[in-house]
């Protein structure tokens, strides 16, 4: 019978539930929310590409003289985040150097297709269908015949590349 | 030829004697038979998707037999593919209420490998965080086990102490369930100014509330005395035997706590005594995981007294590349032992990452113990494993 | 009604343990390192140094069974915990395509879903274990033993019907 | 306008008109209970109700009624179909029913029976049928043991049941509920709670467990058998079990009312309304039925075996015990008992 006190004393209590829509809770400033790019500062190095453990960054890169110096930079022409794979790790962020890709505070993520999810940067739109393979340069250092995976990986990036063009 | 003895035919039970009735004698001349149900993989107390081939004679169950696999996503073989930085994320979702402890696991396996000395100061908050999922995950657990009892109110009030504790987790780590805050070599970022003041006051809250919500609405009450105890009572012996551990093997008796026996991270510098209960049912589960929780507040005050200072996170180079060997962790989650055994080739990518998650080996009980008890205890039975369906499925 | 744990100092109990070992088997290679005893032995002795292991010496946990698919053999570890701070690691090799080892279910319980899951994801079958099924995999249509090397998961990515 | 209600008075027309209004009572008031329980249930769980549709929720029951209704009520191949649409039925049944013997206020009751507690005995039994033909026609696993359970658990409840009403009927030397209501006038200090309270619990107790609701929840525990018998019943068909087990907890919590608060009676003399002392009816009901929603979202659930034993080993002996006390009592002291 004391449980039942303590529910009545509950009943008179003051509610903690969030009206959600009307009411959004201001996240701390270090959450992980929706991903953007700063393109203008986006030096195209791919490091974001390569670390994403689920291969949702995709970017091709040109070789193009931007601000008129002579020396053709790379500049990445498009920039491709698929929101459906990405896993809001937090890895391409840490390891951008000039820190142009960032999170934001939106979390609500949705679309009737999933291809709307691939959301486009550049000026060029990216296809997500391909699997950008990021390029590793795999550097045989075990002189031993190299572990299946690395053979599977390596052949798996020639299917890709062959899909592509 | 060997190959086909090897290979049992389908999921028609294969070569067990099936102890047809509870007590065969009396039914057989009436040509009764047990009746087949299924606790099918969708079902509102099965922790997640499990399936129970129950055999029941009335209300008693005469064999039980889970079928698991239904959230199998193949943790080890995606670990296989990615680099070693890139497998954290994955461990998080293995046993998603204790993600904090598979991170660590994980974590501990790898600096073993590559044998790098972690920061005190990354330990402390290694330890704090740990002691704060083990709350988050102990509050909602005990919940459960009332939910499926039929008592709709506590979960609730296990949930409120779990979204608390959530909005710290969010505060330091950036995400509220998926962290991918412990890192190969220290942690991601230091804790920020007011988080120790802000940790301190909401963990002193959580106890008047426990007291309040949980141990004066469920302790005397008479039905819940009534469902749980004597339910699912098992040995020292049989539970050694099963191989149980955690909460499980604990309210047997046997004292056995992998932060004590085999002391890992900030632990040595931290006193906590080991939760034990002596009846071994479902009632004994539930107080260890009440004691459980008061211990976890006792850590958490000792860790933020003494915190010490020092940078969070060794001199760990981004492309983790550990020498050819194999490294082991393990971590007391609080679902039970959590081991990692990676096994790595020389390159950046794992050959071979092991996982041993507590809640499949803790699930034997479901096949050992479940016979001869009603069908409504199977919720009580599952009280004392509280499994996690991502933990039992890898 | 309790269960007695091994008592005694931790060196102590791995050198014990050690002994224990060396005096029943031959084994290929045995040290001592940190707090785990390491034993590589023939996969046929086993079950007996297991049942050493449980009976004589009282090891009460097998923690887990890894099987690692190297190439041209499979590489077996039983992890034991003496549940105060020893851990005794018997690792095995066994050749050839069609891994069989003997089931240490009689011995360690537990040992069963250990053993249903390797059998499961690798292949290996245990002689004499009780109810060897799949663990995670549907049981029939299904005649792969996905965590082999030679297992390869295909990464193309499916849109069909969403385009 | 006057010739028509005088006209309107006679037999066959009043008893019409009122069974229609009673009708309407009782179907209401299962829509309002299900809006109030969810309500009393997000309050005790530190949260709100239904807030959404309407002001504060207030027209949540009028959603779920045209969710239900178009909803399609699908059958499962193997049941049989006419006991399968009958359950629902003849769980409904009783509600209304017991509903035209309870009096509202002085002279105001639709069927002055003057067996009106065995009346209501027999047509509990009806709802008893009802679940035991939900679940034996739905034809699958789950609901044969909701049925089962059912059946074990109703009709051995009603014992108790019975029982505890024998004490109200000795003081009130009558078995017609307006007797009843009328035995019990002056202060609340000759209310039938005071002398009968052991009766109280008992019929109280043995009213959760007819009504099926936790902590007698077996027939539809949902943590065990998903929702027991009523587990392939959807859209119209569900309504109508879901009415009929608030239907009838609204009935339990009024009879109880009227057997033990007084039914009409006001608590004090000076309070007495007249013709309107129905508000007291329906004050009274209304406690009785939060302490329903209060006990459902306390307590968890018996199991079967414990849930037996509870009722033949522990109410079933109360009651006796307490019905010799009432009739030693009425013997010796006849003054006071009238």
């Amino acid at each position: 019978m004391k449980g039942m006190v303590i529910t009545l004393k509950h009943l008179f209590e003051k509610k903690i539930t969030r009206q959600y829509p009307e009411y959004k809770r201001p996240l701390p400033e270090r959450s992980r929310g929706l991903l953007t790019v700063d393109m203008d500062r986006c030096i195209s190095c791919l490091q974001c590409m390569r670390v994403c453990p689920d291969h949702c960054i995709s970017i091709e890169m040109e070789k193009r003289d931007v601000d008129g110096s002579g020396k053709a930079r790379p500049y990445s022409v498009g920039f491709m985040i698929d929101d459906s794979r990405c896993l809001y790790c937090g890895m391409c962020v840490e390891v951008c150097p000039v820190n142009c890709i960032y999170h934001t505070e939106e979390y609500e993520v949705q679309a009737y297709d999933r291809l709307e999810l691939a959301r486009q940067f550049g000026e060029r739109p990216v296809d997500p269908t391909v699997d950008p393979k990021p390029a590793i340069k795999k550097k045989k250092k075990v002189a031993k015949k190299a572990p299946e995976t690395v053979d599977q990986r390596a052949e798996t990036v020639q299917r890709a590349v062959t899909e592509r063009d | 030829m060997l190959r086909d003895e090897r290979r049992p035919e389908s999921a028609a039970l294969s070569g067990r004697e099936t102890g047809r009735l509870a007590n065969p004698d009396v039914r057989d001349e009436f040509g009764l038979e047990t009746i087949d149900m299924n606790m099918g993989p969708q079902h509102p107390s099965m922790h997640g998707l499990l399936r129970l081939i129950l055999e029941l004679d009335g209300e008693t169950i005469v064999r039980c037999d889970p079928i698991m696999g239904y959230l199998h996503r193949s943790k080890e073989k995606i670990s296989e593919n990615r680099t070693y930085p890139a497998v954290v994320p994955i461990t998080d979702r293995i046993d998603y209420l204790g993600n904090m402890h598979m991170e660590h696991g994980y974590c501990l396996a790898v600096e073993d490998l590559l044998d790098v000395e972690v920061p005190p100061r990354a330990d402390a908050i290694r330890v704090l965080m740990c002691e704060l999922m083990r709350l988050a995950s102990h509050t909602p657990s005990i919940g459960f086990l009332l939910l499926e009892l039929g008592a709709f109110t506590p979960i609730l009030y296990g949930f409120r102490e779990r979204e608390r504790i959530q909005d710290i987790f969010e505060a330091v780590t950036g995400a509220r369930m998926m962290f991918h805050y412990i890192r190969i070599g220290g942690v991601k970022a230091d804790l920020p100014e007011d988080m120790p003041e802000r940790i301190w006051e909401r963990v002193e809250s959580m106890e008047a509330n426990i007291q309040r919500d949980f141990v004066d609405l469920i302790e005397g009450n008479e039905i819940f005395v009534a469902r749980t105890r004597g339910v699912g009572k098992m040995t020292q012996e049989k539970a050694i035997e099963m191989g149980l551990t955690g909460p499980p093997l604990r309210c047997t008796g046997v004292d056995f706590d992998v932060r004590r026996d085999y002391p890992y991270g900030w632990y040595p510098n931290v006193e906590f005594d080991v939760v034990t209960d002596t009846e071994g049912d479902a009632e004994a589960s539930y107080r260890v995981r009440l004691g459980e929780i008061k211990q976890s507040v006792r850590i958490i005050k000792q860790v933020l007294e003494k915190l010490p200072e020092g940078e969070v996170m060794a001199d760990v180079s981004r492309r983790v590349r550990p020498p050819e060997g194999e490294g082991f962790g393990r971590v007391e989650s609080p679902r039970g032992e959590y081991a990692v055994h990676v096994v790595s080739d020389g390159s950046d990518i794992p050959y071979r990452v092991h996982y041993r998650t507590p809640c499949t080996v803790n699930m034997q009980l479901l096949q050992e113990i479940i016979p001869g008890h009603y069908l409504p205890d199977v919720m009580p039975i599952m009280g004392i494993v509280d499994p996690v369906s991502g933990s039992w499925d890898k | 009604m309790g269960v007695t744990l091994p008592q005694g100092e931790l060196e102590g109990r791995l050198e014990r343990y050690l002994e224990g070992f060396r005096g029943r088997h031959g084994l290929e290679e045995a040290s001592v390192a940190g707090n785990a005893v390491r034993l590589v032995v023939e996969p046929g002795i086993v079950p007996a140094i297991l049942a050493t292991a449980r009976e004589s010496l009282g090891i009460m946990h097998l923690s887990y069974i890894t099987v690692v698919d190297r190439e041209g053999f499979y590489e077996l570890t039983y992890e034991l915990l003496d549940l105060r701070g020893g851990i005794v690691r018997v690792k095995t090799k066994i050749e050839g395509e069609e891994p069989v080892i003997d089931s240490v279910t009689g011995i360690y319980p537990t040992a069963n879903w250990h053993e249903r899951e390797a059998y499961d994801m690798f292949g290996v079958a245990f002689k004499g274990h009780p109810d060897l099924r799949r663990l995670y995999m549907w049981q029939d249509h299904f005649d792969h033993h996905p965590l082999l090397k030679s297992f390869e998961i295909n990464t193309k990515r499916t849109f069909e019907g969403l385009r | 306008m006057g010739a028509l209600l005088e006209y309107l008075d006679q037999e066959p027309w009043r008893f019409l008109i009122s069974f229609g209004a009673i009708l309407f009572l009782s179907l209401n008031l299962a829509a309002i209970l299900t809006l109030a329980e969810r309500k009393v249930a997000g309050y005790i769980q530190l949260r709100h109700g239904p807030n959404r549709v309407g002001p504060r929720g207030l027209l949540q029951p009028a959603a779920d009624m045209v969710k239900l209704f178009t909803k399609e009520n699908l059958s499962p191949s193997g049941s049989d179909r006419w006991v399968f649409l009958a359950a629902p039925i003849a769980m409904f049944l009783p509600a209304p029913l017991i509903w035209l013997v309870v009096p509202f206020a002085p002279g105001v009751v639709v069927a002055d029976l003057n067996i009106a507690l065995l009346f209501f005995i027999s047509i509990t039994s009806i709802g008893a049928l009802g679940v035991i033909m939900a679940g034996y026609g739905s034809r699958s696993n789950f609901s044969l043991l909701g049925a089962l359970r059912g059946a074990g658990q109703l009709i051995s409840y009603e014992v108790p049941l019975i029982l505890s009403l024998l004490g109200v009927a000795i003081l009130a030397g009558s078995l017609s509920l307006v007797d009843v209501v009328n035995a019990q006038d002056g202060g609340f200090w000759n209310w039938y709670f005071l002398p009968q309270f052991p009766m109280l619990i008992a019929f109280f107790v043995a009213g959760i467990a007819e009504v099926k609701r936790i902590p007698f929840d077996l027939p539809e525990g949902e943590s065990e058998i998903v929702g027991g018998f009523m587990v392939e019943y959807s859209g119209m068909t569900w309504a109508m079990i879901q009415a009929s087990e608030f239907g009838l907890m609204g009935l339990m919590s009024a009879v109880s009312a009227t057997l033990f608060f007084g039914g009409w009676q006001p608590p004090l003399e000076f309070l007495d309304l007249g013709t309107f002392n129905w508000i007291w009816l329906g004050l009274k009901t209304a406690l009785l039925m939060f302490t329903f929603l209060w006990i459902r979202w306390t307590l968890p659930r018996l199991r079967m075996d414990q849930l037996m034993d509870f009722g033949w080993k522990v109410l079933v002996p109360l009651t006796i015990f307490w019905l010799f006390v009432t009739a030693g009592a009425v013997l010796a002291f006849p003054s006071i008992f009238g």
